[in-house]
């Protein structure tokens, strides 16, 4: 009992001192040092959540659903932050980066992991969406870091769009407490998971309806859902790359989660509106959309960026579709999609760094000029696409199939959207690694060890899925209804 | 019995499945051996290709090349030995649960006798090609974007085969078409290749993705992807058919079904030799494979009218394709275009064997199953071989025009010989093999009577006629490739100064050649072997053959008609020896080198020769103006005038304009409209949230 | 809750509403300021009637908070701003003040629809609060979307968060947790947006996003 | 004892058809000539040819490769296997069941895929003419045989040419629309396949008309001897195709006494000079056409090939 409150507080506790510590050490190296441990220790504090389940408090509590979404976060913040110390060598060297900016880099690194682990253990909807704006700031702070002029546009529009959202998000969080209310009572309860969910059945339709509105759409922004997603391109393409590879693979998935929650809370009444068909349209709107935006792009972390948002659109669209089979995928789909987009975000910032430039038309043949980072980037692209023998294949065969059985125009819709889009990516991919090698032939250093830490687990999903993976997921996926 | 049976066929299987992983652990090899020499030698000096210093036999080193090609040919023979005794021993059943793969249902394999035919032709064409590969492998540049990728191919391609779920299925399916594009953008740095790649890779995904669609239909309403569960439970017809048609689409777009098969004269020609022969030969029948699975055995019973579309896209596939071979000029592009005529055959034996097995006309049925499954065995034989030929050309000259080559046959004394015979066996010619599976279609569709639908009254007759036209025609296109390329003057230095290619390549050709007249002079032995499969999926099978009477061929009863390739083969080679001892004996035996007399006009230049454009024009003047819009402009000068002549022919590939383009450029176009939405202001960002509140608020507003 | 705090109540997020017309209506950017310190009062004054009228003294923080930073402060550091950009007499909309009013006024009838509809069951107060407060938080949406100026742009999102705090303290009973964040976030907000206005300055001498947005995606 | 009588037909037949090729050949021309109101050379010239061709040493081109040595007897093997499979006097052979009418088409097919490869092979634009033409005369004329073979044999249940002929003498045969459009077309291909008149003709050496002609320009001595020899035997299967399909009378079933064979040759030459003499006469009669015409002319032959064979699978349910 003791053990797991300290395991909740720890998670907390870790980033927040990490913090304080990194805004004053003055060494970079020592800081880069001491942020991959800190990372490293909240990832294995994570990790023990799946021995001890704590019990949930009024503020904080972990449930099977959390687990996942901490322990994905914790590894890849882990992993980033590995990736972190040889990437920011590079622009230290280059001197993009002054020592102080980056105390306050890495002081944000850990904010923004702080922030996003309380919003993922939150028993609150109020502190969650504390957390997530929390989340926000931290990042417009990262991406603005270069103080370019594209950068600090980047950032500004992130922030505006942000913030419109997360203001949403918190009307949408008061609908909830009002329609909570008559039923659970005033105070404190009216905001807490646990009791929400149980009594949700009784909350007003309507109001759970309009509440829905605006939870999808403010935390909608954040996942980067079409309409709402014109910050999120910017944002990875301008800010550090770390920093693209944080966003693409936990901060859209912490906004998910969010979402979520608060779908599981309106599908447990009733009589709302089904959650699933908005978020089945918006997943269908983003797939389609990104898929088309990802022909005419430029530059190669806007590229990636809009595959974010492709594939945020497959994950929200899987659980709009709902069942057993879909969500297994959806959570399947996502932990793919987290792990392959910061590989890939790995692999491009070194490219960058040796070639000198993010725009395509300069990268070529990366497989003759950096045959390692080349051939990382075609295993990432080719995994991100959902070919086998890589773990989205698995989900987007599930998703396919079994919405097929349920309704078989949107899976060909579907469908034609991952071709369209799988077609964007090929049309790039044969560009950039294949033919003759353009620019520079500038030594890169390969981040190995964060990649094949997301590599390997990728093509082991894609064979071989653990049992008690699998029970997980699938218990998770039962729950989410 | 029956459970030493199963076991046997277990046994079969789990062989198998040791062999697949022994080739995953070669590709596995074969990547750590590249990063490890990457490792030592960070920075490596790239070389560009050079044709001359290909052409001269420059090698670069190759230490693991031998080693890895003859590694897969051995595996290769291993799963083959391992087929034949799973097919001949006929047993089914045995299939092997493993946890891998989608994790509530597993990883199911199984060789049943389909599987287990088809492991044939895929492992035959595999020790065909690793053979070939021995020799081939050496003029490589770049082994290190061949080697790891062809040992991952045929495992693909023998797991498709052996799997018995559908994640399974695809996913093997998938992974063939990876490391298929892999090796197709091997020689990345041409130009055009990286096209190749991006098509074939685009249509990959377009058929796997109707594939999870068919699948989801099949499987979907129960959740439970293994064979067995989907054989359980047969949809209903309504979405039979759309089984049927995104089969067609699924499948079709792997084998090279018009229209969808616009990637295989882009890719085959562009992977190395050995590989197109593969792909070609190999990886469509696999396709091929794919949909007898789909629609024989997992479908259940069939509907009258799904021969029909199987049938006329056969039929269409089959002229068009041959028509495109003729105006080709590319030696393997030719190639190709010939593999999409053969399927088109294979597709209307299919469509036949469906339209019979719905009419409850088991034999005709079987019939026309064993033609088609004959001539998939046959055409993987033989385009092997073209493919192994074409790439020994390629080997000895670095050339793959046709406008470029000529005269090889003195060059290449023993290549040559070896690719006339695959011309005829492909030219459907007897004695050889293309020649058998060819009149056994004819005979099937000469059954067609029988079915009772007006609509297959119409449509077969004009199948067979159009059968019959890709048949001649195929017999011009292989005139035209064996003459332009082997015969002749040279038309360029580098075609008169080609080397014979090394005996490897040559041993691999020589035993594709002697499969063909084996099976062209005793195809009963080969009809009796497939039997088993057919039965399995018809219910009905072919007379045994092989008791017969000289071995003779007899599709349905003694009366009607047979064929005796033993015979006319020994009756012809008895012909021509009696003729050549004759004139030994009774005629002259003087022979007198002299200069071409040509009419009196004799050229020197070798320019003036028949080019393989104007070879093909007095059949695109028959042809071209319906099928590909040609049209020829003559600009003949005034007398007196000196300016050469000039001839142009414009055509086009109205297939490619009229499907590809049109969707190229809406995607494009959707793109560009799209894409402005991000040279916006944040005011209009914000627009689109606000837009997006308000609609949705309209939603729970205007909804009761 | 008896008639007369009701009406009082009522009375006050109207008066809100009201203000957000006001801020719509404006086309000098010292008057905007003005007006959204006006605003910003009423939201005081709003604020503190809920705390007395609800029993509840936290909200008197949310109150002070709402007074000082947001009528007195921020609107004086904007002024300032203004002031050294010279930027005080545009205030570019687009589509002409007019057509906006009448799209608010749209607004603010979707906003009755849709709540008033959904919360029979709510206690009035809460109902017309959340009606009201919807409209205020739309009609800031509106502002954002109607303006091109920088400084408008965030006078719109602060009045948004107005909106919000209406409907935070409109809800009965609901916890402090929500009013600190919301002062909390307000406060970052504007530093956010201090540092960005400056950045900008620095390097645009100006404010207009337009400037901003001629890059506005591809990296050239 | 059986098999060695039935061994003797067949090989009776096998000199028969290789002895009377060249005398048919001399007498379409000998007819034609006095059709001309010529005299004509003697019937027995093409023997006399042959037999000079034979000794004379023969003139390779520089280029020509062994595949060009060895196609003549190639082409000669696969004619002559063919016109032994057609039965001329008697039905029943020996080796008859060993190949029915598709491979004897196909067969032909390889003796013209061969010749057209012996165009190409010395490099010359001339051979490169004939081969690219002779193939496509061939694209259609082989279809529409096929096609006529589909018709004969959905009327006989067989492609087998034995049973074909006497499902012609059976009463179960009526006057059918689809056998004459058989016939037409069957007409037409054989003028093709032989080079007659007006596709090709056989006698002319005018460089741009020539189609087969053009193919063979490179050869001499025995193997032209060899080329000229399959050229007659193959105007003789044509011939005798025809006849036993659509006169078959007077063939000899198989195991008939040596009196009705004698009877079956007699009426088997009765039936060559008969068509010898009309198809002196067509040819005589008309004018070769334009090479581009011939693709017309042939597609005709297919489509009534096509609709024979349509007709019979819509009757067959009526």
């Amino acid at each position: 009992m003791n053990a797991a409150i300290d395991a909740t507080a720890l998670l907390l506790l870790l980033p927040a001192v990490s913090a304080f510590i990194l805004a004053c050490v003055p060494d970079y190296r020592l800081s880069a040092r001491l942020n991959s441990v800190s990372s490293f220790l909240t990832f294995l504090v994570a990790l023990s959540l799946l021995v001890v389940t704590p019990a949930p408090g009024p503020y904080l509590f972990v449930d099977d659903l959390s687990v996942i979404f901490i322990i994905l976060n914790s590894f890849v913040g882990f992993t980033t932050s590995l990736f972190s110390a040889g990437y920011i060598t590079h622009e230290i060297a280059d001197g993009r980066f002054s020592p102080l900016r980056l105390r306050f880099y890495h002081a944000m690194y850990q904010t923004l992991l702080f922030a996003m682990n309380l919003a993922l253990i939150a028993n609150n909807t109020g502190l969650m969406w504390v957390a997530i704006e929390m989340a926000t700031l931290a990042t417009v702070m990262m991406v603005g870091l270069y103080r370019t002029h594209q950068a600090i546009e980047a950032a500004w529009k992130y922030f505006i769009l942000g913030g419109v959202g997360i203001a949403l998000a918190l009307f949408g969080t008061i609908l909830i407490y009002v329609a909570a209310q008559p039923v659970v009572g005033e105070g404190l309860d009216g905001m807490v998971w646990t009791l929400l969910i149980r009594r949700a059945a009784a909350f007003d339709p309507a109001l759970l309806d309009i509440a829905f509105v605006f939870l999808l759409l403010g935390y909608g922004t954040k996942v980067g859902l079409v309409p709402l997603h014109a910050w999120l391109p910017d944002a990875h393409a301008e800010g550090p790359t770390p920093i693209s590879a944080v966003l693409s693979g936990l901060l859209l998935n912490v906004a998910l989660y969010a979402v979520l929650r608060f779908k599981l809370l309106v599908g447990a009444n009733p009589a709302a509106l089904r959650p699933g068909p908005l978020m089945v349209v918006m997943g269908l709107a983003s797939l389609l959309f990104a898929g088309f935006m990802l022909y005419r792009r430029g530059d190669i972390k806007r590229l990636f960026a809009y595959s974010s948002i492709e594939h945020m659109g497959i994950i929200v669209f899987a659980f709009g579709m709902g069942g057993p089979v879909a969500n297994f995928a959806g959570l399947l789909h996502m932990t793919m999609h987290s792990l392959t987009k910061s590989a890939i975000f790995f692999t491009v910032g070194p490219i960058v760094q040796a070639k000198g430039t993010q725009k395509l038309t300069g990268l070529g043949g990366l497989t003759v000029s950096q045959p390692m980072l080349g051939w990382s980037l075609v295993i990432g692209v080719i995994a991100i696409a959902g070919l086998p023998p890589f773990g989205a294949f698995m989900s987007e065969f599930l998703v396919v199939t079994s919405t097929f059985a349920q309704s078989p125009w949107l899976a060909l819709v579907f469908s034609i959207g991952l071709l369209i889009a799988f077609a964007a990516l090929a049309m790039h991919l044969h560009h950039l690694a294949f033919g003759e090698a353009q620019g520079g032939e500038a030594p890169a250093v390969v981040p190995i060890v964060p990649l094949a830490a997301h590599l390997v687990p990728v093509l082991m999903a894609g064979l071989y899925l653990p049992p008690a993976l699998v029970a997980r997921f699938q218990q998770v996926a039962g729950f989410l209804g | 019995m029956p459970s030493a049976v199963g076991a046997l066929s277990a046994t079969a299987t789990v062989i198998t499945l040791w062999c697949v992983v022994g080739f995953l652990a070669m590709a596995f090899m074969a990547v750590a051996a590249c990063v490890l020499c990457r490792l030592r030698d960070p920075l490596p000096i790239v070389s560009s290709p050079d044709v001359s210093s290909l052409a001269n036999g420059a090698q670069p080193q190759h230490n693991g090349t031998p080693f890895i090609y003859g590694l897969c040919a051995f595996v290769s023979l291993l799963i083959l030995a391992a087929a034949l005794a799973s097919l001949l021993s006929g047993a089914g059943g045995g299939e092997v649960v493993l946890p891998l793969g989608l994790p509530f249902v597993g990883a199911h394999f199984r060789i049943d006798s389909l599987a287990a035919f088809f492991l044939i032709v895929v492992n035959l064409g595999g020790f065909g090609a690793s053979l070939y590969g021995i020799g081939y492998g050496r003029h490589e540049h770049e082994p290190a974007r061949v080697l790891p990728f062809f040992p991952a191919f045929l495992a693909g391609m023998n797991l498709v085969v052996m799997a018995h779920d559908a994640f399974t299925f695809l996913f093997a399916w998938e992974l063939m078409s990876l490391a298929s594009w892999a090796l197709v953008m091997a020689h990345h740095r041409q130009p055009g290749n990286a096209r190749a790649g991006f098509v074939y890779l685009v249509m990959a995904v377009l058929g796997t993705l109707m594939l999870f669609l068919t699948f989801g239909l099949l499987a979907g309403t129960v959740g439970d992807y293994s064979f067995s569960a989907i054989r359980a439970h047969p949809v209903s017809t309504p979405l039979a058919g759309a089984v049927l048609g995104l089969a067609l689409l699924g499948t079709g777009s792997k084998a090279g079904l018009v229209p969808l098969h616009v990637w295989l004269p882009l890719a085959h020609p562009a992977a190395p030799s050995h590989v197109s022969a593969l792909m070609s030969g190999v990886m469509t029948k696999v396709a091929i494979y794919a949909f007898i699975r789909l629609v024989f055995d997992l479908l259940g019973p069939p509907d009258w009218w799904w021969g029909m579309p199987v049938m006329a896209l056969g039929a269409a596939t089959a002229v068009l394709g041959i028509l495109y071979a003729m105006e080709e000029t590319d030696l393997k592009g030719i190639l190709a275009y010939s593999t999409i005529e053969n399927i088109g055959v294979i597709f209307v034996g299919l469509g036949l064997a469906l339209a019979f097995k719905a009419n409850a006309l088991p034999v005709a049925a079987a019939l026309a199953l064993t033609a088609g499954l004959f001539h998939i065995f046959n055409h993987a034989l033989f385009k092997s071989v073209l493919f192994f030929g074409a790439g020994a050309v390629l080997t000895a000259t670095g050339l793959r025009r046709l406008d470029l080559l000529g005269g090889l046959i003195h060059r290449l004394p023993v290549t040559a010989p070896l690719f006339l015979a695959a011309c005829l066996a492909i030219s459907a010619l007897p004695p050889l093999n293309g020649f058998a599976s060819e009149w056994l279609i004819f005979q099937s569709i000469l059954l067609s009577p029988q079915l009772p639908q007006w609509g297959m009254k119409l449509l077969v007759p004009t199948v067979g006629a159009l059968l019959a036209l890709a048949a001649a025609l195929a017999a011009a296109c292989f005139v035209r490739v064996f003459g332009i390329v082997f015969l002749g003057r040279p038309r360029s230095a580098v075609a008169s100064e080609a080397r014979e290619v090394d005996r490897w390549s040559l041993g691999a050709m020589t035993g594709g050649v002697g499969l063909c007249l084996l099976a062209g002079i005793l195809p009963g032995v080969f009809i009796d072997g497939m039997a088993p499969a057919v039965a399995a999926l018809i219910g009905a099978r072919m007379p045994p053959q092989t008791s017969l009477q000289w071995l003779s061929i007899v599709p349905v009863a003694e009366s009607r008609s047979s064929y005796n390739g033993l015979l006319v083969f020994l009756f012809s080679a008895l012909s021509a020896g009696l003729a050549a001892w004759a004139i030994r004996r009774f005629g002259s035996h003087v022979t007198r080198r002299a200069p071409v007399w040509d009419c009196g006009f004799p050229d020197p230049s070798p320019v003036t020769q028949y080019s393989a454009a104007s070879f093909a024009q007095p059949i695109r003047r028959v042809f071209g103006g319906l099928v590909f819009g040609a049209r020829e402009r003559v600009e003949m000068p005034a007398p007196g005038d000196l300016a050469a002549a000039k001839i142009s022919v414009t055509r086009h590939d109205f297939i490619w304009e009229g499907i590809y383009e049109p969707v190229t450029r809406m995607v494009l176009l959707a793109a560009s409209v799209f894409d402005r939405t991000q040279a916006l202001t944040i005011r209009h960002y914000l627009g689109f949230v606000f837009l997006a509140l308000i609609g949705l608020l309209m939603v729970p507003a205007l909804w009761s | 809750m008896h008639g007369l705090s009701f009406d009082i109540a009522h009375l006050l997020a109207g008066g809100l509403v009201l203000t957000s017309f006001m801020l719509l209506y404006q086309d000098r950017l010292y008057a905007l300021l003005n007006v959204f310190a006006l605003q910003a009062f009423v939201l005081f004054l709003s604020v503190a009637w809920q705390a007395y009228a609800q029993g509840a003294p936290h909200l008197y923080v949310t109150a002070a908070i709402a007074l000082v930073l947001k009528a007195i402060v921020i609107p004086g550091a904007l002024h300032r701003i203004v002031a050294r950009l010279g930027i005080h007499r545009e205030v570019e909309t687009i589509g002409g003040i007019g057509l906006t009013m009448l799209a608010g006024i749209g607004l603010v009838a979707l906003s009755m629809v849709v709540i008033l509809r959904a919360t029979p069951a709510a206690a009035p107060l809460a109902r017309e609060d959340l009606a009201l407060s919807l409209s205020v938080v739309l009609l800031g949406l509106l502002m954002m979307v109607t303006r091109r100026n920088a400084v408008s742009q965030v006078v719109g999102f602060m009045s948004m968060e107005n909106g919000l705090i209406l409907a935070g303290t409109g809800a009965q009973g609901m916890p402090l947790v929500v009013e600190i964040s919301i002062a909390f976030s307000v406060l970052i907000a504007f530093i956010v947006i201090g540092i960005f206005l400056f950045q900008i300055r620095e390097r645009f001498d100006t404010v207009d996003s337009r400037v901003l947005d001629t890059f506005r995606g591809e990296r050239s | 004892m059986v098999l060695i009588a039935d061994l003797a037909v067949q090989g009776t037949e096998m000199l028969l058809v290789l002895c009377l090729a060249p005398l048919l050949t001399g007498f379409v021309r000998k007819v034609k000539a006095h059709l001309l109101r010529r005299r004509g050379p003697s019937l027995i010239q093409p023997y006399r040819d042959l037999l000079r061709l034979l000794r004379k040493e023969v003139v390779l081109a520089d280029n020509a490769s062994w595949l060009f040595c060895a196609i003549p007897y190639l082409i000669f093997a696969a004619t002559w296997v063919a016109a032994s499979l057609v039965p001329t006097f008697a039905t029943g052979l020996l080796f008859s069941w060993s190949a029915d009418l598709i491979a004897i088409t196909a067969l032909l097919g390889s003796a013209r895929f061969f010749l057209a490869l012996a165009g190409l092979d010395a490099g010359t634009s001339f051979g490169g003419i004939g081969a690219s033409r002779e193939m496509m005369v061939a694209t259609l004329a082989e279809p529409a045989m096929l096609m006529i073979v589909f018709t004969l044999a959905l009327l006989a249940g067989s492609t087998q040419l034995s049973n074909l002929a006497g499902f012609m003498l059976s009463p179960q045969i009526g006057l059918r629309v689809s056998l004459g459009l058989a016939l037409v077309a069957l007409l037409m291909v054989a003028l093709a396949e032989n080079g007659r008149i007006p596709i090709d003709n056989p006698a002319t050496h005018l460089e741009l008309t020539m189609v087969h002609e053009a193919m063979v320009l490179e050869y001499s001595g025995r193997h032209l001897a060899l080329i000229e020899l399959a050229a007659s035997l193959k105007l003789l299967l044509t011939l005798s195709l025809i006849v036993c399909v659509f006169i078959p009378w007077g063939l000899s079933p198989a195991g008939s006494g040596v009196a009705e064979r004698f009877i079956g040759i007699a009426v088997y030459l009765l039936k060559l000079v008969l068509g010898g003499f009309l198809l002196a006469l067509f040819e005589t009669s008309i004018a070769k056409m334009r090479v581009f015409r011939v693709p017309q002319f042939l597609g005709a032959a297919l489509m009534l090939g096509l609709l024979g064979t349509l007709l019979l699978f819509v009757s067959r349910s009526l």
